[in-house]
């Protein structure tokens, strides 16, 4: 907004000028932490009361308090713990390899432009493969074990990954690559000083994605054959008809899988810098 | 041949996690295989498609599943067949659910119901409308039959409000009619008859292999089983509780009370002959079933006999 | 229009930096001036708030005595680049802003096909922009901001990204264009040259924050002439290097303050 | 390569290049194509030797001639059909409505700054999530029906679509922008007479990820509830262990998985033509 | 270095494109000549056939006698833009060239610094390229060129993304530094007067295909001036113009040539 009067010293006026959108700021901040809040108290207490007071199928729903309870006496008694360890190294491993190995493969592909030509039918038909519909043959192929949840998870993340890392490495202007050229650069040492640099931007962010194809791969991944994990808990919850385990292990991956993105995204702020 | 001092590990691959399967876990709590010299890893690979995958894959030596599977696998041309050689239940596990309570039960009622059954292919989808036939009910003409949720999923969408009826297995049942969502009205387990319904099964080649192994093996089933006939509702329950930990304590008991009474724990590992053909029967009623898989080729009964013959 | 000791402060999280310190300025209707001064010292925030699209934190600016508030009917205002809608063919991208302004009627658009006739566009009505010249694209955004019929243009380096030729070319065509219509003009360039030959007067604008440093009167003798001949004139060279010294001045003092 | 000897007419030179040209190009298209076949029919080879031989279990792995059996017989016997049409169906239906669902909610995020601000935390938490443990409270909510699976392609594609058009909606120059507000638009004009054109070609690559996205739904919710559809015959096929089953369906999902990622591919080269 | 007949023809899958044509010329050592002429006539094309970096169709470039296969170390090449790695620093930037010929030593290195240092950057060492305002960054790319200390320096428009009066400075800069070291340059430009401010001898070529359309020697008395002097001459004006009608005349022919 315009200010009536003239101010003489324009630093005072800076000054003032700093501190009213600093103020406006911090008040939008509260602002929307508050509606934040609120939503999610509304939204929690409603499913407390509505299971407290039966409106809706306790069985089926379970309810927020109850949910807490039983996370706490398994947290207590030490039972939860593993399981959160087991489907967390899953994740992390197969969103590593899958980020590793993907971009191991755009490297591979971008190496050779007839191999490129030649492997991208065969890519455009794996990436839209569901590859869920795979799992009983890793266990055919892995056995009945971790590798076969970690190879599901990088199922699920690899092809997508060197597929877009390989996209990032031929939208590289093609001038970054003359400047290296002009000194007599080979296709390794371009590799190494241009592409790769200019790639880690974009190799970052398709981790975000991955981070949520990785969770997906895990939990399927436990589904199919697994003795500990919370994806086994999910489905050994509704083997037993226990919903309240069900929902407390799908909010422990929520909150997991929240973390480890904002981990990523983290780690892409400082990149980006 | 191992000696005796030298323990042995063996994969075992159960098909769920379930009450059903007690004389198992009694096995495993009370150290009767650590007994006989083995070290038992079990694994779940939920569903009878994974656990007999995993098998085939060399995942797991010894599998708990149903013996339809063997037959489907045998029936698909196997090369090295897997046999059936320790039974551990034998009738069907479900029970008839209805969503009113019903003074007295009559087949015929379900005659224009909306029935919720299992998914097709599965033995107690095959089990349960061998029972309804048995009652004449034409279960895809006499009633609305929906059979197209997975077996995790069948008791929610009961509970939401999906079908009169509903075939359920443990603890779902119990929990329901003590929620008051279901009434148990009836056993799939009594009306199906005897049947192999979940039996330890293992390749040819394993067997042969490691006949010691697969003997102790069945021993020990064979003690659990005995133990599980003889002792007390609370001791089986506080014996398996740490495979149930999520199950009110109450309810376990009640499972293990219900399936006991109707006889599902086999009282012996041996696959009789008659049980073998009324799955066959079962299995060609619900029309899955090319020719009949003879009982020689796919059961071996010998471990059970020794079993039996070193108790006494 | 008249510019009332505007100050502009931007702020963001990180900091506040003062754009823009207490610029006062008339300008009569029908004249022409132009805003040199080095990078960064607030010429696109001066054209940014004279066309309504950012208020200043201090003053303000009243078009024929009105004080405005946001975007005005009466200006029209020609970005640094062409930005013309690479999904739009060239016809509909010059009457855009008849379309919005709910002033598009056949009198209008036969108008707009008029300019764009004039401006040797006419063959390329449904091409889309990407099919044109850099030279042809800035002709086209030329048109769309006539079209509207401002009173006031505001002209932010509207010929930088041109090779030499196409630029003196546009310089005559835009020049012409405005005074036949007697519009205002402002225009902001970093090239002296383009500012004696187009302006009636220049402002020149010191660095950090902008105020203004001095402002330069061109002679009649240079007025008149169109912006390709003036820069033959010997008045031409005087204003060239007088400005280019005061430029240079700023430069210096600048440096030496920021080392 | 330079051609030794000069070329007085320059129009005959050209011609001559662009003929070689055009003839490395053909040989190198068939080079590709070659190798291409002889990849496939190695594979394919491979794989029918190896089964015929029993060098793999022919059990668990089926071989191609088997596989092509079975699907011609089941087509000719009219019960391939139902299902293909079944499956396609959900994933048409759950790809278009994730696309325009995801397209709306990015619109009405974008309408409000503060919106923004006050969802962020939920979509990151949404987007982690892995969808595909929701199934069941799908059934509950909605039946075990159709509804049920096109919701398990809804949840999986629309929360990413949301993201990434958000994403291209504040990526447009601002530039732009200013063109139509200096002619004094309001917010819903510039949103359709530029942040929606502007942002078409990003929409329509996002659809080429959720063409994979909507198989994965629409299979896992077969796989969940159903009667009918290729996700109900590979379950099927792996419940009464008949594997050649289960590959064919495999077989048949990326035959039309592929064609409508190039449909999509299709019409983002016209619409960038 | 000596350009023999050479003709370019780019060709993709939908055509094929005569780029230039028979380009014979003959650069002594020493010698600094300008490449004038329309956009799109093939001036990047011949400078990138100079360096190495395209096979000419037709003809063939000898430097010293030699016919060149490929990027020569004697030859430095400085784009249009200054094309700065963003991911490193001034100095990594600076000394890509040598990294890369493998000729990176601690003598190597410092003489970098020094250069740097000269070009008045020395504080900028450690800085990243997004620091730094557009002429400092094209002075980075100068210094990237010159530490490998090639003999022949090819320059695309190097200057025409600054503004008038760093663009100026930089101009006496490079000017300098190559008659003190007394290499061989060939410059391409858009601006006239950078042109004839700077060399020896302007190339004027014609557009589609480039040809060599004229060359013009620029006589003795502007050669030894600085760029910036050089443009207060009356010699400058004259030859200005001269080339400027030249460049008209082929732009009026290619008009009529496309309509
Ligand atoms: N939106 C903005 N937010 C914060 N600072 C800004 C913004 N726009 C411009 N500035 C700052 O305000 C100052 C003046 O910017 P402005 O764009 O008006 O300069 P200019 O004279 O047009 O420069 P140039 O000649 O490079 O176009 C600069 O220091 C710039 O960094
Ligand atoms: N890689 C390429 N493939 C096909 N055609 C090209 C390629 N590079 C340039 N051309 C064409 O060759 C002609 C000459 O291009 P070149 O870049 O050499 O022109 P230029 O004189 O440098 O133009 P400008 O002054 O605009 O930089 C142009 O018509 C251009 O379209
Ligand atoms: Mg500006
Ligand atoms: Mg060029």
């Amino acid at each position: 907004m315009s200010l009536k009067h003239k101010d003489s010293d324009p630093n005072t006026l800076v000054k003032k000028i700093r501190l009213n959108f600093t103020k406006k700021q911090i008040r939008e901040k509260r602002l929307v932490i508050v509606i934040q809040m609120i939503i999610l108290f509304f939204f929690i207490g409603l499913w407390e009361i509505a299971g407290r007071l039966r409106w809706i199928d306790v069985l089926l729903f379970s309810y927020p308090s109850k949910i807490m309870n039983l996370l706490y006496s398994k947290l207590m008694d030490g039972s939860l713990l593993p399981h959160i360890g087991t489907t967390l190294f899953e994740t992390v491993i197969g969103f590593i390899l899958g980020t590793l190995c993907g971009t191991l493969l755009a490297i591979l592909i971008w190496s050779s432009k007839i191999l490129e030509k030649i492997l991208d039918p065969f890519l455009v038909v794996l990436n839209s493969m569901p590859k869920i519909a795979l799992g009983p043959l890793f266990i055919v192929g892995l056995g009945a074990g971790y590798l076969s949840i970690i190879a599901m998870t990088l199922a699920i993340t690899v092809i997508i990954t060197a597929l877009v890392v390989l996209n990032s490495f031929k939208e590289i202007d093609s001038n970054y690559i003359k400047v290296v050229k002009i000194f007599g650069a080979n296709k390794r040492e371009t590799f190494m000083k241009v592409i790769l640099p200019a790639s880690i931007p974009t190799i970052v962010s398709t981790l975000k994605v991955n981070v949520g194809l990785a969770w997906i791969g895990s939990i399927v991944g436990e589904f199919l054959v697994s003795q500990q994990g919370l994806g086994y808990l999910i489905i050994y919850g509704f083997q037993v008809f226990n919903f309240t385990l069900v929902m407390g292990s799908l909010f422990i991956i929520a909150i997991f899988a929240t973390l480890m993105y904002q981990a990523v995204a983290y780690i892409e702020l400082k990149l980006n810098k | 041949g191992n000696d005796d001092d030298e323990t042995t590990t063996l994969r075992v691959g159960e098909v769920t996690r379930s009450i059903f399967y007690a004389p198992q876990y009694v096995a495993l709590s009370q150290g009767f295989f650590e007994d006989e010299g083995l070290d038992v890893e079990l694994t779940t690979t939920w569903g009878g498609d994974k656990t007999m995958t995993t098998l085939l894959a060399d995942g797991i030596d010894i599998a708990l599943v149903g013996s339809e599977t063997s037959i489907y696998v045998y029936q698909q041309g196997a090369d090295d067949p897997v046999i059936n050689f320790a039974q551990l239940t034998q009738t069907d596990g479900s029970f008839l659910v209805s969503r009113e309570a019903i003074g007295s039960f009559d087949w015929e009622m379900l005659k224009g119901s909306t029935f919720l059954g299992q998914r097709k292919g599965g033995m107690p989808q095959m089990a349960g409308e061998f029972a309804l036939k048995k009652h004449g009910i034409d279960p895809h003409n006499d009633m609305e039959l929906i059979q197209n949720i997975e077996f995790a999923n069948i008791a929610s969408a009961f509970a939401s409000g999906t079908g009169d009826f509903v075939q359920l297995f443990e603890p779902t049942a119990t929990v329901f009619e003590k929620e008051g969502t279901g009434h148990v009205i009836a056993s799939f387990g009594i009306e199906s008859g005897h049947l192999p319904y979940t039996v330890y099964m293992s390749k040819s080649s394993f067997i042969t292999e490691n006949n010691d192994s697969i003997q102790k093996y069945t021993n020990a089933i064979h003690r659990a089983q005995k133990w599980v006939e003889t002792s007390s509702i609370g001791e089986i329950k506080d014996a398996i509780k740490p495979y149930f930990e999520d199950i009110d304590e109450e309810i376990i008991e009640i499972v293990i009370d219900r399936y006991r009474v109707q006889g599902s724990y086999a009282a012996d590992p041996i696959v009789d002959v008659d049980e073998w053909n009324n799955l066959l029967d079962v299995m060609i009623e619900a029309g899955e079933l090319e020719e009949r898989a003879s009982h020689d080729i796919l059961v071996d009964n010998s471990f059970a006999e020794n079993a039996i013959k070193s108790l006494e | 229009m008249k510019l009332n000791g505007i100050t502009h402060v931007y702020v963001s999280e990180q900091q506040a930096l003062l754009a823009i310190e207490n610029i006062d300025l008339t300008i009569k209707p029908g004249e022409f001036v132009s805003f040199v001064g080095p990078s960064g010292c607030g010429k696109t925030t001066i054209l940014s708030i004279l066309a309504g699209l950012i208020k200043p934190s201090q003053g303000s600016v009243s078009i024929f005595n009105n004080v405005i508030s946001g975007p005005s009917n009466r200006t029209g205002y020609m970005l640094q680049h062409d930005y013309l809608f690479p999904w739009r063919t060239i016809l509909n991208n010059a009457i855009i802003g008849l379309e919005i302004m709910k002033k598009l009627d056949p009198a209008t658009k036969s108008h707009t096909k008029y300019l764009l006739n004039e401006m040797g566009l006419s063959d390329t009505l449904d091409l889309y922009p990407d099919q044109l010249s850099g030279g042809m694209r800035q002709r086209v955004a030329l048109v769309r901001t006539l079209a509207t019929q401002p009173d006031i243009f505001l002209l932010d380096e509207p010929f930088s990204a041109l090779d030499f030729q196409t630029k003196l070319r546009l310089e005559d065509l835009v020049f012409e264009t405005l005074r036949e219509h007697s519009k205002t003009a402002i225009l902001v360039t970093h090239d002296i040259s383009e500012a004696v030959a187009m302006s009636d007067r220049i402002v020149i604008l010191n660095r950090k924050p902008g105020r203004i440093h001095k402002i330069i009167e061109i002679p009649n003798s240079l007025r008149s002439l169109l912006p390709f001949e003036a820069r033959e004139e010997k008045d031409f060279r005087r204003l060239f290097h007088e400005i280019w010294r005061e430029l240079e001045n700023i430069e210096q003092k600048g440096d030496e303050f920021e080392a």
